[in-house]
């Protein structure tokens, strides 16, 4: 068989994080420059297995499947298609990003600064196993497992109520976990009805689940996903995590992990239960709705600048989620597309906002003003992430939220309307911000705000690059995911409608 | 009329006699009263007054009781083999053997515990 | 010779070796209550082996007394061990542990 | 007249080998408590006891890799033995190999004496009163309780009698046989004396109480079926002879007393107290020994002897194991002592393990049997484990079992911390840790038996015990260590290597269970 | 054992009954009589011999003077148990003999009835036997706690003690007959033993066993130790006066006579004429077998008095020391030896009477060195005197000279292990 691309690419991080925890505690500078190192040899590997990837290719690829648990049908399989692969990209590139960002956010926390970036690694490797799994155990554990870093990220590392925050982050997403995990074994009970019980994505596509059944199993799922991808009501611990995490935690969590949710919503959710997604879409498409306004809302009404973007990111994973479930390739594609941007614009939020604090120490949008007159560079890297967070066009999260938009129509007038509200919304409450902080008079106490250092810079250069690159010549990315998203949609059995054909239940749900 | 009933009878009899005998004890015999007479007799000293709940006595008789317990049950087992020795051949012999050691290997320890010492 | 007069004896003698544990707070008076109970099985062992005509039953009565004989070696055991630390076999003065 | 010699039967000696050894080196460790001078009494009590269940496990094996298959609807492994009194079937000798092993671990529990100043965890002597002069006496004199040594082996031989016995009586039997050890070895603490010897006392009076009731049931099931074997009794359940009352009362006590053995709710009362009283090594002992021979002895009785009734008795585990798990797991979050915690745990775990037998499925492939098995495994040895970990933490007054005291161990001494924190998330379920392959057995189990709302229950139950579990993970590693915080004493290759192949036997059961499960597969079928 | 046992006619049983009653209290007052005499020739003394022919009605008027004494509620007595010990002590005694052969199937005088001289009989008689007159521990026992003295309560406690531990060797000792009877019925065992000999021949050292442990079970001399006036007063019924104290001492002497009839039953053939006597034919039909039987018996009852009149009491360590050490391993291991003689035996390989003789004899030697004067086991050595004994200095004793060198304090000094 071919050379293991994937397993590598989930293996390097994860042998490095462990390099990295057992270096001595007294010197951190090697902790840090050995965890950049194994991050950027990550992100090689990644770019690797981009070049590996064939476009014109179908299915997943660079797939390698070794049998794990017998009895239980349980493999270990990884491969990726274009979404996954999207997504990985993502990851490593962000995660280089966040070491270079957050290198002295571990300096002087009660643990030491060796774990934090062992934890980090640790991180993204089992995330990218997650985006690479095609066998729903494997997902599954691998999901769960994931929670354990990042728990011990929050809870070790950042602000006062850090292990408050940590706590509710955790058991939130175990209880959405045990849930899917009563899905997953139900979905075991049946494959096993059905000859040798197999996890693998492919068999369990071919299942013949019973319509209820189908359904009941379909909500562990969604559940799960809707609490890690933080969809009104299940939303909570978002703001809490992310004011009181450092800020590179936090983009690792909103940009990375809540990936989890809204990837498996396109894997799983429409993968393994397409009739109950269709039937089970104008709920999800209301609630995503409802999380764009109710976000965007909450957003406009902040004063803590962390809780004020991880707001933001709600109402984003609404405009997310509501793509899946529009069930069109375009919004669909267009989800995945927005994924990626959301989390390079969000991570570049988190990350400038992360400086300002620092500098300033304080959280409180009322405390600052007139940044700009010190800081004109952060001041700029932080208006175009902003604008990127409110997708101007021109900026890759436009072509996203447009696409999702454009899909949505098809299929529901008043969903797209509705969420079309959530841009102005966005457009308030970043300009609001960015006026508050940045621009006005001076205040005395902000003085002390010094410009970005070149370390910062390099951090965020990246990131608007790409944000304005995509935005520009989006086709690339887009080439990756529209196979796979179109090959996830026709499971589904949908093909992209009119936008009246009183045919089609999707119409009735969302026009009633 | 079982084998057991004749018992009863031999029991009524003998029950009746005692019964008499300890009613008939104070129609029989004189009353004086005197204080010290109905005083728990110990040698013409002032008694030790009573101990609550019957006092307390020696553990040693504890552990003789168990003893018995103990014995009494291997003697329960003993006597239906003694009973059905012929028929029970080798086997019942060795098994009985076995038991028989056992229970002896709890005696050994008993008594190398000094739990047969009374001093 | 009918089994019922017996099997209601035995459960008799049952519940009032139950209602005693529960109720009764001597640890020495609940322990014999056990035995009670104990007993009473014993009795409904002879009974059903009388009624099934096999002597299973009676040889269950053998082993139940071994059993009975070493519970109240061990049970005693504790009971004498606790009663010499503190001068009671009261259940309730025993309430170091709380639930 | 002269009647016929009874012919002898035969007993299949070398097939019970492993059970005549446990109890043979029990009685010679009698022996050498009675004649071993004492200086050396204590080692030689250990290496005895260590090299018979090693010499049992052997035993076990070579059993086991011979056991006859035979056919029927299932293919279920091995037979009745020693006239029928015992099957020693795949479920038996499994549970033979798992109490060994635990019988290995308590032992070397047993024996760790660096802990509390080179003396054990027992009592220098049972019967001298607390904190009187012959006690201390007697500590000076480093005198020391090694009968515990025989005890536990009689105990272990006891257990593993239960999970094999066949017929009710040498059930019954086996389960004194079991407990009497139990309640003595309960007693024997050396610290906190008064609470050990409480937890004793409390523990015979409810264990003896529940084995009546146990022995009355079985009095009515051979009152109904006129025979102790559990074949005759499925035969005469199957045909519904005699008086249907006489076999319910029968199967309802007897429920009772094994109920109460496993520790389930409302049977449960006793266990936090004894967990908490008695010694800790003990405690790992008994919660992991106990759980798993009552357990498949009462999958045994059901499935074998009242599997005909099934639809009698099923609903009435049903709501036992509902009540056990919810209650378990709600309770214990408002512990706040270690012990009494994993005690509540324990009885949670009871509950899921109640789920998994209300399952029924029979069969090849994944049985509710099988799945129990793995269950037990995973929970036992994390459990010993776990209290393992509990004998590590200690103040002047010996272990510090107050959940306070255990604030910030993480920082004190991160890996006692970490190995802990494996086993509480082995206990919760989480992913890659025994505890969750086993959760995941039991629950598939149960959904495949059709009881897909028990396995809802269940993962309701165990998200309320995550928070719990989860909570002590924050107190050992985010919160302010309170005063000096909790030592962690450094133990003896003993314990150390105890809690070692605990980790590592949880962590190996939740990534690679593969074998392990295929081997409950395999020996996932009674004899009937 | 034949089937008419229980299925007689009342008027036989109870008749029957109160012939057993009759017999065994006038046995009683011939015994304590009897024991008087012996012991006072023993003595060089006369003994009772004004009331009636040789005084033998001085046990009756003795009971008389009992009845018209007062009787006595102890203040802090438990009125009902005290009340009912003696009762409670009697009856059992009564019940014992319901078992006891006394002879074969007579007709009864001035009817055509056939009966046996034995109230009944059951496979497990002689389990009976023993069950019955353990229960009468439970009214010594009891009347020792009920009384309310400190005396009394020692001597009931100190009694119950020794009677079960010599019950455990009473119980070996008979395991040996019942494997050569084959049969637990008294009926039966008197029966085996017509077929081949008296048991007290082939199993000697279960007799002497046996005739030791009877002795220990009815609390007589050497073992009298709950009556040990020296340190007890009157044992359990130190506070009983009249009739019920008589009860008491009814009791004991049946016992005494019960157990006697037992050992008779069970290794000196029952009822059966003794060899020599045996051959007249006739000897063995008929009322006659009643008069072996009472002699045989009156035989163990002089044993009894024998003892008395020359034995001293033992302590109470030597005794429960013998009893537990001695006599109970050594019953064991005769069982276990004649258990492997006698399968040997039934195979038919080796000569049997020689074997068991021999072993007997072996046995029976091991046992009669026990009686020998123990040689003196050293005691541990004396402590080295600690003039501080306890923390505070103690004059030496009279005999005792302090050493030299005043002793430091040591608290540690003296302490050997359990």
């Amino acid at each position: 068989m071919s050379f293991p691309w994937l397993t590598v690419l989930l293996v390097v991080p994860l042998l490095g994080g462990a390099v990295v925890a057992f270096l001595p505690r007294s010197r951190p500078d090697l902790a840090k420059w050995t965890a950049l190192g194994v991050s950027l040899v990550t992100l090689a590997v990644s770019l690797a297995v981009l070049a590996q990837y064939d476009l014109d290719g179908s299915g997943f690829q660079l797939s390698e499947q070794h049998p794990w648990i017998e009895t239980l049908g349980v493999h270990y399989a990884v491969g990726v298609d274009g979404i996954g692969l999207t997504l990985i990209l993502m990851t490593t590139i962000l995660v280089p990003i966040v070491i270079i960002a957050g290198w002295n956010d571990a300096d002087g926390a009660r643990w030491s600064v060796r774990t934090f970036f062992a934890l980090m690694l640790a991180l993204e490797g089992l995330v990218i196993g997650v985006f690479a799994a095609t066998d729903v155990f494997l997902f599954y554990v691998l999901f769960e497992a994931a929670l354990v870093p990042a728990y011990f990220l929050i809870g070790g590392y950042g602000g006062a109520r850090r292990s408050y925050a940590a706590l509710k982050f955790l058991m939130f997403s175990l209880a959405g976990g045990l849930l899917m995990l009563a899905s997953v074994i139900g979905m075991w009970v049946i494959s096993s009805s059905q000859g040798d019980p197999s996890f693998l994505l492919a068999d369990m596509r071919n299942l013949s689940i019973g319509t209820v059944e189908g359904r009941w199993l379909f909500l562990g799922f969604f559940i799960a996903f809707a609490v890690k991808a933080p969809m009104v009501p299940l939303h909570t611990w978002l703001p809490d995590a992310a004011s009181a995490a450092t800020p590179g935690t936090s983009v690792l969590l909103v940009s990375v992990l809540d990936k989890l949710g809204t990837f498996g919503m396109i894997r799983f959710c429409l993968g393994l239960f397409p009739e109950a997604s269709q039937w089970a879409s104008p709920v999800v498409i209301t609630l995503a709705v409802i999380s764009i306004l109710y976000g965007a809302l909450l957003a406009i009404g902040q004063d803590h600048m962390m809780r004020l973007i991880a707001f933001t990111s709600v109402s984003h994973f609404g405009f997310i989620v509501l793509g899946i479930f529009a069930l069109t390739s375009q919004s669909a594609s267009g989800s995945t597309f927005y994924m990626f941007n959301h989390g390079l614009s969000t991570a570049a939020l988190f990350l400038i906002a992360g400086f300002l604090i620092q500098r300033r120490g304080s959280a409180r949008i009322s405390d600052f003003g007139g940044v700009q007159k010190i800081a004109p560079i952060m001041a700029g890297l932080f208006l175009i992430a902003g604008l990127a967070s409110l997708s101007l066009p021109g900026l890759s999260t436009f072509v996203g939220e447009f696409l999702v938009l454009a899909g949505t129509f098809t299929v529901s007038t008043t969903a797209a309307v509705f969420a079309t509200l959530g841009i102005v919304l966005a457009a308030l409450y970043i300009l609001l911000m960015y006026q508050r902080t940045m621009t006005g008079p001076l205040r005395d106490d902000n003085r002390g705000i010094t410009d970005m250092v070149p370390r910062e810079i390099i951090a965020i250069a990246p990131v608007v690059v790409l944000l304005i690159g995509f935005g520009l010549f989006p086709q690339p990315i887009l080439d990756v995911v529209n196979p796979a998203v179109a090959e996830t949609l026709e499971h589904v059995e949908v093909d992209d409608p009119e936008p009246q054909t009183p045919t089609f239940p999707i119409a009735e749900g969302s026009s009633k | 009329m079982t084998e057991y009933t004749p018992i009863l009878v031999l029991a009524a009899i003998s029950g009746a006699f005692a019964l008499f005998s300890v009613l008939i004890a104070p129609l029989t015999g004189p009353k004086r009263y005197n204080r010290a007479k109905l005083d728990s007799y110990e040698c013409g000293i002032e008694p030790t007054p009573q101990a609550a709940g019957g006092g307390r006595v020696p553990v040693k008789y504890f552990i003789t009781a168990m003893l018995f317990i103990v014995f009494d049950v291997e003697i329960i087992f003993l006597y239906p083999f003694a009973v059905e020795f012929d028929l029970l051949g080798w086997f019942g012999i060795v098994e009985m053997l076995l038991f028989i050691a056992t229970v002896f290997v709890a005696y050994i320890y008993v008594w190398r515990r000094g739990g047969l010492e009374w001093d | 010779m009918s089994v019922e007069p017996f099997i209601g004896l035995s459960a008799l003698l049952f519940t009032i070796g139950a209602i005693g544990v529960l109720v009764r707070r001597n640890a020495i008076v609940v322990f014999m209550c056990v035995e009670l109970m104990l007993n009473a099985c014993n009795l409904a062992f002879v009974t059903f082996a009388r009624a099934h005509g096999n002597l299973d039953g009676q040889i269950a009565a053998f082993f139940v007394m071994v059993v009975a004989a070493a519970e109240v070696v061990v049970g005693l055991a504790i009971i004498v061990s606790i009663f010499r630390t503190r001068r009671s076999a009261s259940v309730d003065d025993a309430s170091l542990l709380k639930l | 007249m002269a009647p016929s010699p009874i012919d002898a039967p035969d007993i299949e000696y070398a097939t019970l080998s492993p059970l005549l050894i446990v109890l043979g080196v029990a009685v010679l460790g009698v022996l050498v408590e009675a004649f071993v001078p004492r200086a050396y009494r204590f080692v030689t009590q250990v290496v005895l006891a260590l090299a018979g269940l090693v010499a049992a496990l052997v035993a076990t094996v070579w059993v086991g890799s011979d056991l006859p298959e035979v056919g029927g609807d299932v293919v279920a492994r091995g037979g009745p033995t020693g006239m029928g009194a015992l099957s020693v079937d795949g479920p038996a000798v499994f549970t033979w190999g798992m109490l060994l092993v635990f019988g290995v671990l308590g032992v070397m529990l047993f024996a760790e004496r660096r802990l509390d100043g080179g003396l054990s965890a027992f009592t220098s002597q049972a019967s001298t009163p607390p904190g009187s002069g012959d006690e201390r006496r007697a500590t000076r004199l480093r005198i020391e309780h090694s009968e515990v040594f025989p005890l536990a082996l009689f105990a272990l031989g006891g257990m593993m009698f239960f999970a094999s016995a066949n017929d009710l009586l040498a059930m019954f039997v086996a389960l004194e046989v079991l407990s009497l050890p139990l309640y003595l070895m309960c007693g024997l603490a050396r610290r906190r004396r008064l609470l050990s010897q409480e937890a004793a006392m409390k523990y015979f009076l409810l264990g003896a109480f529940s084995s009546a009731f146990f022995l009355y049931g079985i009095a009515f099931v051979y009152g109904y079926a006129g025979s102790f074997a559990l074949g005759d009794v499925s035969t005469a359940v199957s045909e519904r002879i005699g008086g249907q009352n006489l076999l319910l009362a029968g199967m309802a006590l007897i429920l009772v007393g094994l109920l109460f053995k496993v520790a389930a709710v409302p049977f449960h009362a006793w266990t936090p107290d004894v967990y908490q009283g008695a010694p800790t090594p003990v405690t790992a002992f008994m919660a992991a020994g106990t759980k798993a021979a009552a357990f498949v002895a009462m999958l045994r009785i059901f499935y074998v002897a009242f599997d005909g009734a099934r639809w009698d008795w099923t609903p009435v585990i049903w709501a036992v194991a509902i009540v056990t798990m919810l209650f378990g797991a709600i309770v214990s979050i408002a512990q706040t002592d270690v012990k009494r915690m994993l005690a509540y745990s324990s009885i949670a775990h009871a509950g899921f393990v109640l789920v998994g037998l209300a399952g029924l499925v029979t069969g090849s492939g994944l049985t509710s049997v099988s799945a129990i098995l793995f269950y037990l495994l995973a929970y036992g040895v994390a459990v010993i484990g776990a209290f393992a970990v509990v004998m590590l933490v200690r103040d002047a007054g010996g272990e510090t079992t107050h959940l306070s005291r255990w604030a910030g161990l993480g920082k004190e001494s991160p890996l006692v911390a970490c190995v802990f924190t494996l086993f509480l998330l082995s206990f919760a379920g989480i992913p890659l840790t025994g505890g969750f392959i086993s959760k995941w057995s039991v629950f598939a189990a149960a959904w495949e038996g059709g009881a897909w709302p028990l396995v809802v229950v269940g993962v309701v139950a165990s998200a309320i015990a995550l928070f719990f579990y989860v909570r002590v993970v924050v107190l050992l590693f985010f919160a302010p260590p309170q005063g000096d915080g909790p030592s962690v004493v450094v133990p003896s290759p003993l314990t150390s290597s105890v809690i070692v192949v605990a980790a590592a036997v949880t962590i190996v059961l939740g990534v690679l269970p593969g074998p392990v499960l295929e081997l409950v597969q395999q020996v996932g079928a009674f004899v009937r | 054992m034949s089937e008419i046992f229980g299925n007689e006619a009342w008027w036989v049983v109870l008749l029957k009954a109160l012939c057993i009653f009759v017999l065994l209290v006038v046995f009683t007052l011939f015994n304590i009589w009897f024991e008087r005499r012996v012991v006072a020739r023993m003595q060089h003394r006369v003994g009772p011999n004004v009331w009636g022919p040789f005084g033998l009605l001085q046990s009756l008027a003795d009971g008389v003077k009992l009845a018209l004494k007062e009787e006595i509620f102890p203040k802090h007595a438990q009125k009902v148990v005290y009340f009912l010990a003696p009762v409670i002590t009697t009856i059992p005694a009564f019940l014992a003999w319901a078992v006891i052969p006394l002879g074969p199937e007579v007709t009864i005088p001035f009817t055509d009835t056939q009966t046996p001289l034995q109230l009944t009989d059951m496979p497990v008689a002689v389990l009976y036997i023993l069950a019955v007159t353990s229960i009468g521990v439970y009214g010594i026992v009891l009347g020792g706690w009920a009384s309310g003295s400190t005396y009394a309560l020692l001597g009931g406690v100190r009694s119950s003690a020794q009677m079960i531990s010599y019950e455990v060797a009473m119980g070996l000792s008979l395991v040996t007959v019942f494997i050569y009877a084959g049969s637990m019925s008294t009926s039966e065992i008197v029966a085996a033993q017509a077929a081949d000999g008296w048991f007290a021949l082939p199993l000697l050292p279960s007799f002497i066993i046996y005739m030791i442990a009877m002795v220990g079970e009815t609390n007589r001399a050497p073992f009298d130790l709950p009556e040990a006036e020296g340190e007890l007063v009157g044992g359990f019924h130190t506070e009983y006066s009249s009739l019920k104290f008589a009860l008491f001492f009814l009791a004991e002497y049946i016992n005494m006579v019960t157990v006697s009839a037992l050992a008779t039953t069970m290794f000196l053939g029952g009822w059966r004429a003794p060899w020599g006597i045996s051959q007249i034919d006739g000897a063995n039909e008929g009322y006659w077998p009643v008069l072996w039987f009472l002699g045989k018996t009156l035989l163990f009852v002089f044993l009894f008095i024998w003892l008395r009149g020359s034995l001293p009491r033992m302590r109470y360590d030597q005794f429960m020391k013998f009893g537990w050490k001695v006599l109970i391993p050594v019953s064991l291991a005769w069982i276990v030896v004649v258990c492997v003689m006698r399968r040997l035996i039934t195979d038919g390989d080796l000569d049997p009477t020689m074997i068991l003789i021999i072993a007997g004899v072996v046995v029976a030697a091991l046992l009669v060195v026990q009686f020998l004067p123990q040689r003196q086991t050293p005691e541990e050595p004396e402590p080295v005197r600690d003039a501080f004994a306890g923390g505070y200095p103690v004059p030496p004793m009279p005999g005792e000279q302090a050493p030299p060198t005043a002793a430091v304090p040591t608290g540690a000094r003296g302490e050997k292990e359990d």
